[in-house]
């Protein structure tokens, strides 16, 4: 067949030349490669003791983030489960009542916010698909469990608690809210 | 089916494993062979997992055992999906005692994204599973963190659990005949 | 007699803990190639990882697959194993040592057929493997037991073939003797370095080592012959082969390389010399263990049609041809011609 | 070295030959009652053992190194008889099916 | 005397490990034991001062025939059911056949008077290479030389035999 | 070869003149001829696109199946996608009928890579391919008793746990 | 077929261990025995079944079985709005995801019709070559595994850590990567990302060679894989090979020079191709197309044009978040996207990009739902994965062990 591209290059056309069929050349030159690797520095993370940072927009555990009140940003309008691939938000929404303008900034807000993080595949949609600012996903990891009941993420675990804020101001899609 | 606390529950005579036996069984922790039932995308992490970077071999494990009969911990990484089950069970019932999984990734733990008709939504309805390392797929990070759980398990685990009828129930449970 | 026991009883245990260890070291070497750590988490530096290793093969279920001869899968292992070991006697450690009641040889047993009793057990070997095999009953452990049996029988002609130029030199089949005859620096690496290729070439293929291991090479036999074996038994395969690695580094030292002869050797003497020699011996055979470990970590692996070529028609028509030109350098120094 | 022989201790020839004699007629006995061929082979290997025995005990005996040398012959011989007879065998093996000996009576034709 | 009761004792082993392979059912138990009985002849040699025989025999006989006996059982993959099996009349027949024989054998043996015993020779040098060597190449040189003919005729015939016949025909 | 240059119209034409009556529509979205067949017809048309001279569209690029259930009598459809390398033209064809009758003459014969893209389909939609060496399933348990790329089935595993749907109308 | 095959696969599947696979009836009677390569044998990378019939080592003929992870993708498909798709897309050819990602942003753009930047298009070329330098590392560092050279996979795959830093860097992910967005990437390549690719192209070649000269010109590898699995180029085009597969038969398809997407019509580069189509050919032209790749990753990093890494499509592409946050109407149009509810026109589209394995193909029919009505993948691995029993029938294991990992056939792919 003739050539369909003009700029093909063959590639695998070099006979074996007398020296390559004595197999010691290339042996021997293979074992200097590994020789050297002895005296390279090891390039090896040492995981549980040494850590290594992540991108910052790196797409890990979620957070339910709280305001610069201390307030849920979450208004339970369901975007993020609708956005989700694997459909592992569950949320039930609730009315805000009296005198809990302190706890949620909307007049709606999530009475049960579940993840399930054994089905969520990190895709980082639901993120996007935030119109509130409320949830992110940031570069914490998941821990592994023993058991598959603990993989259900609830408000407990989602929301940052205002003693120990998560920093999320390096991911791109954050974007600024400008108070009204 | 695998916490530290029902290991206790187990062993009756009290959890306090008696020296010689934590010394043997930490022995045994350190020596953890795996047995790579690596399906797909989290197969390639687990490679990544194998490789420098990270160095499974630190825990003792770069001895991959592609035989069933010379593992020890079976890595199921990727989708499982139905007409996969039968042989994933078989690989595990040609285990030889004792024996340990882990279930890598979402779409091993309970499908993930692929809540389809041909996917089986979770391996822990055939074979008794360890440990969950949740992500899709799970950084290698949070492979090792799930081995490093895994090494836990082992290290509080008696010698005569796997003697032991709660044992035999939990095998009874999951259809999985032992005797072989 | 009490001495000799004494020695044997020193013999096995160093065989064994290097054996163990050479496990460890290959892990760690393996590491240092691919730019790793290897194994750090067992004891300190992970020197405890074999130790780990043992005592978790020995807590695994031992079991025996329902469809296999249960008698030889039992001996399988344990002829590989013995027959690992059995070749550690003829080997002469060191020069004498010197005590009160008289010299102490560093050697079991001095047979005047020395190098053919390493031959001999090594082709014994072959059993072990044939046999695991066979009896596990698995179509993978078939093809790896008879890949290991062609493979090993093959290569024995051509490792006889390129051990007889040695005897003809030093005009003994005893190791001591040939030890003896490379006094100082008067290796015989230096008159035979085709021999010691092909006998090195030989000794990995009888080892199935990379890069001749296709009876258990991983990608495409699983694990060849013990793919069946799990727990101890499969432990005693593994050692085997890292005994028979240390055994083949022992004799490749003492045949080729002088044994416990090291240059500068005739300023020392009595027991001075005697732990020289012998220190000389372990840092030769612990070398060429590292070359061993460094060849599998660095090539691939022959096919079997290949291998056998190699063995056939390259190996041995070349120890042949080295048998001959040796015989004739021989025939003309010693003046037959004249 | 030489190790302890039986020359230290009071072992007669007559012990070796009739201990050569008992393990040529098990030899025997095996080709009678065998029928599988392959283990015909092994039993007159076992015989031909037999003989080799007899020859290094008379040689140690005699102090001559002849009878050894017989020995070696005796293993070429043996050594040609199994590779030939197994080539046979497995030759006869692939049109049968069996390695029963009766088949060998089709070769009368 | 120790080194007796070793001799005995060896002898004894060698028979019984020989009769297991008449007995065994299994042909690779068979095999299994006649490479032990092997393996006790060459120790019988040792006993004997014929350490080169007894290595030879080793490597021969264990090492090489047994091991060709071995792949030849593993390939045609006989089991102990496929066995053929002779019938007990036969057995009967051949075992009285061989006592007979034994018994012939030994009362023919018995009496004999070994002539000419060398006097104890404890430093009974015949079994060793250099001898063992020299009288090969110099007194059985042709023999040897015919030896390795027949060798070669063998390999040869093997070869030519166990090839697939459509291969010969190529 | 002639200046001949393929591009739709020139394509269309020649097609047309051969098979007229089997072609039933035609259109190019996206720059794509497309071609809705007869049938019965379109084996001949593309072993025609295959050999012929000019044409040479001789590269299978995708076989699959379509399911419309509300086009009534021709509810499963077949979709080629074929390629000419040589003159870097693609073509689409595409051919329908109905659910109860669905058979297709298989293009096994004219490109060896369709086997297993046949069998996908027959797998998925239960479309029949006439001519096909081995028309089982593929991706699918053998004994699944539903195709499931047809509309009317569900997609999700009904033994799902883990989700709630009470909410935002999933 | 025969029963051989019915057999074996019972014998696989039953789960009391009675039945263990042992040599069967047919092995005394031919010399025959059956081989289960797979479906978790240590050499089918990814789950896939292969029986094999083997005379000694020689392969008479072989009988595949594949679906073991069948996941529904073109079912799923129908089932999620568009841009949801792109997740599923990742878990194709998971060695490459980035290429399906932006491949059915690209069908998706073609449907709409949209306009693209060029600098998108560049991102897109150096994201996508980075893919295919990853996926080709993985192939044939594998080749090296599997003739037991297993050195040289931990050299290339620390840089191919690197490559997953750098998608890290861009989308958060390192290997299902759900990179960019129709129309263009979720943000811009930030500085940490233009320093590591610059130190990337740095120590690859070096690290490249180093496991090059380990294996393209050793004679044991040459050996093993010279004339193992060869496959000519008439007969890789019948079976639908595309991609490196058919090059290194000797035909010099590829997308990217035959249907220039993405603007590969600026960049200057070379396709390999082999001779014989056999595991070294294809190892080969993996090799060149590595170095390949990285000479238009330099060409695109150097002349990256300036301008927006997104397109202008208020439909598609979601405001940005200060605008959500602030203003009616973004809130309106995100809603919109998000909920899918955003107009698509009908049509139907088929386009290609040139993936790890080849032609990797999006044929899209739309009824101008909130989903695609139909959405067909054309899945190179599947295609040529049939090609597989002609390639290894008369040689032997050892052979087909490494066709099977230089033809590279991920098992997602495969399946779908």
């Amino acid at each position: 067949m003739q050539s369909l591209s003009n700029r093909s290059k063959v590639v695998s056309d070099k006979p074996m030349t007398f020296m390559e069929k004595l197999y010691l050349p290339a042996i021997l030159g293979g074992m200097w490669i590994t020789f050297t690797h002895l005296f390279r520095k090891h390039n090896t993370l040492k995981y549980p003791e040494q850590t290594k940072a992540f991108a910052p927009v790196y797409r890990g555990m979620h957070v339910l983030k709280r305001d610069e009140q201390g307030r849920e940003n979450c208004t339970a309008c369901g975007l993020c489960a609708v956005a989700c691939p694997a459909e592992a938000i569950t949320m039930v929404a609730n009315e805000r009542e009296q005198g809990e303008e302190h706890l949620y900034r909307e007049e709606k807000y999530a009475e049960i916010y579940e993840i399930n993080m054994l089905r969520c595949i990190f895709c980082g949609l639901c993120e996007e698909a935030c119109p509130k600012e409320a949830i992110f996903l940031t570069d914490r990891l998941v821990p592994t469990e023993y058991e598959r009941a603990d993989f259900i993420y609830g408000k407990d675990k989602l929301v940052e608690s205002m003693d120990y804020r998560i920093d999320i101001t390096d991911r791109q899609s954050t974007g600024k809210r400008t108070e009204k | 089916m695998g916490k530290i606390e029902d290991l206790q529950t187990i062993n009756g005579e009290g959890y306090q494993l008696s020296r010689l036996e934590h010394v043997l069984a930490t022995a045994r922790a350190n020596s953890v062979w795996p047995l790579p039932f690596a399906t797909s995308c989290c197969g390639i992490e687990y490679m990544a997992t194998m490789g420098s970077n990270y160095d499974l071999a630190r825990f003792g494990m770069e001895r991959m055992s592609f035989s069933p009969r010379q593992a020890d911990l079976l890595i199921v990484a990727g989708t499982i999906s139905k007409k996969l089950g039968p042989i994933l069970k078989k690989v595990y019932e040609q285990m030889a005692e004792p024996k340990w999984v882990l279930s890598v990734g979402a779409c091993a733990s309970s499908g993930g994204i692929f809540d389809t008709y041909s996917v089986l939504q979770g391996i822990d309805r055939i074979i008794p599973v360890d440990v969950y390392v949740p992500g899709c797929p799970p950084r290698p990070e949070q492979i090792i963190d799930g081995i490093i759980r895994i090494h836990e398990l082992v290290k509080n685990e008696p010698l005569r659990r796997r003697y032991s009828e709660e044992y035999k129930h939990l095998l009874h449970d999951h259809n999985i005949e032992t005797n072989e | 007699m009490l001495e000799k026991l004494i020695l044997v009883g020193i013999i096995f245990t160093i065989s064994l803990v290097i054996a163990m260890y050479a496990t460890y070291f290959e892990r760690k070497v393996a590491a240092w190639f691919q730019d790793r750590i290897g194994p750090d988490r067992a004891g300190p530096f992970g020197l405890l990882q074999p130790l780990a290793d043992g005592v978790k093969m020995f807590l695994k279920e031992d079991f025996i697959p329902r469809n296999s001869d249960k008698w030889l899968f039992i001996m399988g292992p344990g002829i590989a194993m013995f027959t690992s070991l059995m070749t550690s006697t003829i080997i002469p450690w060191g020069p004498d040592i010197v005590t009160a009641s008289g010299n102490i040889v560093l050697q079991v047993a001095d047979f005047d057929i020395g190098i053919l009793f390493i031959l001999g057990v090594v082709s014994v070997g072959v059993y072990g493997i044939m046999i695991g095999g066979w009896a596990s009953n698995n179509k993978f452990s078939l093809f790896g037991a008879i890949r290991a049996s062609s493979q090993m029988i093959s290569y024995e002609l051509a490792m006889g073939i390129s051990v007889i130029t040695i005897v003809m030199m030093t005009g003994s089949l005893s190791l001591r003797d040939i030890t003896e005859a490379q006094h100082g620096m008067n290796w015989n690496i230096f008159y035979q370095p085709l021999a010691f290729v092909i006998f090195f070439v030989c000794s990995l293929a009888e080892l199935n080592r990379a890069p001749f291991d296709l009876a258990e090479c991983e990608s495409e036999l699983i694990g060849g012959y013990h793919t069946e074996y799990g727990s101890m038994k499969l432990g005693f395969f593994l050692f085997a082969e890292y005994v028979g690695m240390f055994i083949s580094s022992a004799v490749i030292s003492i045949l080729f390389f002088g044994g416990y002869n090291f240059p500068g050797m005739d300023s020392v003497e009595g027991n001075t010399l005697a732990v020289l020699g012998v220190v000389a011996l372990f840092v030769k055979i612990f070398f060429f263990i590292f070359v061993i470990m460094w060849i599998r970590w660095t090539l691939p692996r022959f096919r079997f049609d290949q291998l056998m070529h190699l063995g056939w028609k390259r190996l041995i028509p070349l120890a042949l041809i080295n048998l001959l030109v040796t015989g004739l350098v021989i025939a003309f120094t010693s003046g037959w011609f004249n | 070295m030489i190790l302890a022989t039986v020359f230290e201790s009071g072992v007669s020839i007559q012990f070796y030959l009739i201990f050569a004699t008992v393990l040529f007629v098990i030899g025997a006995l095996g080709v009678m009652t065998r029928r599988n061929s392959i283990i015909l082979l092994m039993c007159i290997e076992l015989m031909l053992n037999a003989a080799n025995l007899l020859l290094v005990a008379f040689s140690s005996y005699f102090g001559k190194a002849d009878g050894q040398i017989f020995v070696f012959f005796i293993m070429v011989v043996a050594a040609a008889e199994a590779t030939v007879g197994l080539s046979i065998l497995v030759m006869a093996y692939r049109n049968a099916r069996t390695v029963d000996v009766g088949i060998f009576n089709k070769l009368k034709g | 005397m120790s080194i007796e009761i070793l001799v005995y004792i060896l002898g004894g082993l060698t028979v019984g490990s020989a009769l297991m392979v008449v007995l065994s059912k299994h042909p690779i138990r068979s095999v299994m034991y006649l490479i032990l009985t092997f393996f006790l002849i060459s120790a019988n040699y040792i006993m004997l001062n014929a350490q080169f025989v007894a290595i030879v025999n080793m490597m021969v006989y264990a090492g090489a025939i047994m091991v060709l006996f071995l792949f030849v059982l593993m390939l045609l993959n006989l089991s102990k059911e496929n066995e053929p099996k002779s019938s007990l009349l036969v057995k009967i027949a051949s075992a009285l056949a061989g006592g007979s024989l034994l018994l012939v054998l030994v009362a023919a043996i018995k009496d004999t008077v070994v002539l000419q015993v060398a006097e104890k020779v404890t430093d009974n040098a015949s079994g060793l290479v250099q001898n063992l060597g020299h009288l090969l190449f110099t007194k059985y040189v042709l023999p040897f030389e015919v030896s390795s003919i027949l060798f070669i005729a063998a390999i040869v015939g093997a070869v030519l035999l166990a090839k697939r016949e459509s291969q010969i025909i190529e | 070869m002639s200046e001949f240059t393929l591009n739709n119209e020139t394509v269309l034409e020649r097609i047309s003149t051969h098979f007229g009556d089997a072609i039933l529509s035609s259109e190019t979205p996206y720059d794509l001829l497309t071609l809705v067949v007869e049938p019965t017809r379109v084996h001949e048309l593309i072993k025609f696109l295959k050999e012929d001279e000019a044409l040479q569209i001789s590269f299978l690029t995708l076989l699959g199946g379509i399911h419309f259930p509300d086009n009534k009598r021709k509810e499963l459809g077949v979709n080629y996608h074929l390629h000419s390398l040589i003159h870097n033209f693609r073509i689409r064809l595409k051919i329908y009928f109905s659910i109860e009758n669905p058979e297709v003459d298989s293009i096994v014969d004219l490109y060896v890579g369709a086997n297993w893209q046949e069998r996908e389909t027959y797998d998925f939609f239960g479309i029949t391919f006439k001519g096909h060496p081995n028309m089982t399933r593929i991706l699918n348990e053998d004994d699944m008793d539903y195709f499931p790329m047809r509309k009317e089935y569900h997609l999700e595993d009904a033994t799902r746990e883990d989700k709630d749907d009470r909410f935002f109308g999933r | 077929m025969s029963n051989w095959i019915e057999e074996e696969k019972s014998s696989l599947l039953k789960s009391n261990q009675n039945e263990k696979p042992q040599l069967s009836k047919e092995t005394i009677d031919g010399d025959i025995a059956t081989l289960n390569l797979g479906p978790t044998h240590p050499a089918t990378h990814g789950i896939f079944q292969n029986i094999l019939r083997v005379d000694g080592e020689k392969i008479l003929s072989s009988e595949q079985t594949i679906g073991y992870i069948h996941r529904a993708f073109e079912k799923l498909a129908e089932r999620r709005p568009f841009n949801q798709i792109t997740p599923i897309t990742d878990r194709l050819n998971y060695c490459s995801s980035p290429i399906n990602n932006i491949g059915w942003e690209m069908t998706v753009e073609k449907l709409i019709q949209a306009e693209i930047p060029k600098r998108v298009d560049y991102m897109r070329v150096i994201i996508m070559e980075l893919a295919r330098i990853a996926d080709h590392l993985v192939c044939n560092s594998v080749v090296g595994v599997d003739t037991g050279a297993l050195t040289g996979f931990t050299y290339v795959f620390q840089e191919r850590e690197k490559i997953y830093e750098l998608f890290e860097e861009v989308c958060g992910a390192r290997l299902t990567t759900n990179i960019g967005r129709i129309g263009g990437f979720e943000r811009d390549f930030s500085p940490t990302f233009h320093y590591k690719l610059k130190e990337f192209l740095r120590t690859f070649p070096k690290v490249f060679n180093e496991f090059d000269s380990l294996l393209a010109r050793n004679r044991i590898f040459m050996d093993r894989t010279m004339k193992a699995g060869p496959i000519s180029g008439e007969r890789a085009l019948e079976y639908g090979f595309a991609g490196p597969n058919l090059r290194a038969a000797g035909i010099d398809y590829d997308v990217r020079s035959m249907n220039p997407y993405c603007s590969y019509q600026d960049f200057d580069f070379n396709i390999p191709v082999g001779v014989n189509g056999d595991t070294y050919d294809r190892f080969m032209v993996r090799q060149e197309e590595i170095r390949q790749s990285l000479r238009i990753i330099e060409q695109a990093a150097k002349n990256i044009p300036e301008g927006s890494f997104k397109a202008d499509l208020p439909d598609f592409y979601l405001p940005p978040k200060e605008k959500v946050y602030n203003n009616m109407e973004a809130l309106i149009y995100h809603f919109k996207i998000v909920m899918g509810e955003t107009p698509i026109p009908a049509g139907e589209v088929y386009h290609s990009v040139e993936g790890g394995n080849g032609e990797l193909g999006y044929y899209l029919v739309s009824d101008g739902g909130r989903t695609p009505y139909r959405l067909q993948f054309r899945r190179p691995c599947f295609l040529y994965y049939q090609a597989y029993p002609e390639m290894i029938t008369g040689s032997t294991i050892s052979d087909a062990v490494l066709t099977l990992s230089s033809l590279n056939v991920i098992a997602g792919e495969l399946d779908a």
